[in-house]
């Protein structure tokens, strides 16, 4: 078989390639030789690759298309008693020719209408001037429309504040007693303890407060042992402290 | 009578142009002399005139250019205006319901009631003939006043503005309704509470 | 003989207008029937023809444009050489055969023909007018349907889809011709095999 050449035509997609191919080799669709058509379909393919043409993925896809058939081609003949594995890529070509076989018509007719020469729009002074009528409704109408939107766009009401600002704020002197509270009983008591039973972030704070406020007297002392803080009362200086005060 | 292959070839080169096209530059594509371009085309234009057509030659300096003809320029305008047809957006509804029942006013007033910059609303409804200045606010910068025209009357089918219907009592953001400033800078401006 | 002035008015209309205009809109800045105004444009084609004008009036669906004369292509091609009618390509061809015939269709269905993508060449014939959005198709994603334009009638020089070349009967392989389809969605699509 003589080597197929190609005078760099440029095939805007792989069925055009085909159809091309098809035509040279002189064959019908709808028995496509595949191993042939395959080979050259390739080589042209290769051919694209040298020049450094961008080969679109629509390409590989159908030489992937071609091989495909091509292995169920070499199938046993009695496997393959349903459809000829070639049927759907002829018929695409067959549909695909129809608009081919168009193209020098429609390219006849392109440049024979091509002849004709459009003109600009003139420019024009446009009367901008309103044609239609209106009811002097529209305008009461438009009016209540701006109010509605203006009362929409009022200021907050406190009540959508309320959810940052409206909480009950925890006092660092009620977090003091009750932090005495669980010293006084358990003596020794963990940091992270303290906050079991916090329920804001208010709580949280006041808590912390507290124990540093505590931890300015002379009872309360505060130490670390390993990863935990723990806090121990010594009720022996209390009275000090309290009787200094 | 059928125009000569020469006349006709002018005659669309005039009419694809558009522009102004020298005569130089058609007598050098024809292969003829200026001298025949100015006979042709006077020759067209006495035709377009004679015959009335819808269009003319003018002659600009050395250059001619086919236009439409100035004695249809209503009819031209009026087909090739598709705009003309379209409804008053609810946008310039608003505007012009704010500033007939408060004119006049600034642009200023009108953006803090509608809460949104009203510069191309304005223009457009000036544009189209709805709305005109009326003088200038006698304060910093002198802003302008804006007023509705008589062409709103009619587009709205009144023969003044005080046959327009009036206005219910509006609930104003601010109880002191006659404090009701037209100008002031801060009438809507969020309360401080 | 001078053409009364309604007739002056449609070929000062047309002549201003440079692109298509519907009979309708024609019809009714002028205030009278459509018929008419196929009637009087009608008589202009004639007599244009008749004179061997450097014009013409083409008719596109329910519009009409005035274009220059093909005959004096050359010699308008010359004298404003900035404008050139570049006959499209063959992917353009292809992509704007498959949508005449099939109008409205998604851009998958010519990619489908094509067996390539086409969102650019889909896009190009929409910037230059020969393709417009018709509607959405009612399917998953709403995909968009594609229609041809008026202008691409002009490109072709007819006046209607009728009047495009017929589409040629799809090639069977045997004489079942009744087994025809219409090109299905899965007829061929290399991917999912």
């Amino acid at each position: 078989m003589e080597t197929l050449t190609f005078d760099l035509e440029v095939f805007s997609g792989p069925l055009e390639l085909l159809l091309s191919l098809i035509s040279k080799n002189k064959v019908s669709i709808y028995d496509i030789p595949i191993s042939t058509i395959f080979d050259q379909y390739m080589e042209y393919i290769d051919q694209m690759k040298q020049m450094n043409m961008d080969v679109a993925s629509e390409f590989i896809e159908m030489a992937a298309h071609l091989i495909y058939i091509k292995s169920r081609m070499l199938l046993p003949k009695e496997e393959i008693e349903e459809d000829d594995p070639r049927m759907p890529l002829a018929m695409a070509l067959a549909e695909y020719q129809r608009y081919q076989s168009l193209l020098p018509e429609m390219h006849e007719m392109n440049i024979k209408a091509a002849g004709s020469y459009t003109r600009m729009q003139e420019t024009v002074e446009y009367d901008k001037r309103v044609r239609r009528q209106y009811e002097a409704s529209a305008l009461i109408k438009a009016y209540h429309d701006v109010m509605d939107k203006i009362e929409r766009r009022e200021p907050p009401t406190l009540n959508s504040f309320k959810s940052f600002i409206g909480r009950k704020i925890t006092s660092v002197s009620v977090r003091i007693a009750s932090v005495l509270r669980s010293l006084k009983r358990l003596s020794r008591v963990k940091f992270m303890d303290l906050f079991k039973n916090v329920r804001s972030r208010s709580d949280i704070v006041a808590t912390f407060l507290a124990v540093l406020e505590l931890s300015k007297t002379e009872y309360v002392s505060i130490e670390q042992d390993r990863d935990e803080i723990v806090i121990s009362y010594d009720e022996s200086k209390e009275g000090e402290a309290y009787g200094a005060e | 009578m059928a125009l000569n292959d020469m006349t006709a070839a002018v005659e669309a080169i005039l009419f694809a142009g558009g522009s102004p096209i020298k005569a130089s530059q058609i007598a050098e594509c024809m292969g003829i002399d200026v001298s025949e371009v100015y006979k042709i085309v006077s020759e067209l234009m006495t035709e377009y005139e004679a015959e009335n057509r819808g269009f003319k030659i003018v002659r600009l300096n050395e250059s001619y250019q086919m236009c439409s003809n100035n004695k249809y320029r209503e009819q031209v305008r009026q087909a090739l205006d598709h705009r003309r047809n379209t409804p008053l957006s609810n946008a310039a509804l608003e505007i012009l319901s704010i500033v007939a029942y408060n004119q006049p006013v600034t642009k200023s007033y009108v953006e803090q009631i509608r809460g949104v910059d009203c510069f191309y609303g304005i223009n457009s409804l000036i544009e189209k003939g709805l709305l005109e200045e009326k003088s200038r606010l006698d304060a910093p910068g002198r802003p302008i006043l804006y007023g509705t025209t008589d062409e709103f009357l009619r587009v709205f089918g009144v023969s003044e503005l005080s046959d327009l219907p009036a206005l219910p009592k509006l609930k104003l953001p601010d109880d002191e309704s006659d404090t009701q400033e037209k100008f002031g800078d801060d009438i809507f401006s969020p309360k401080e509470e």
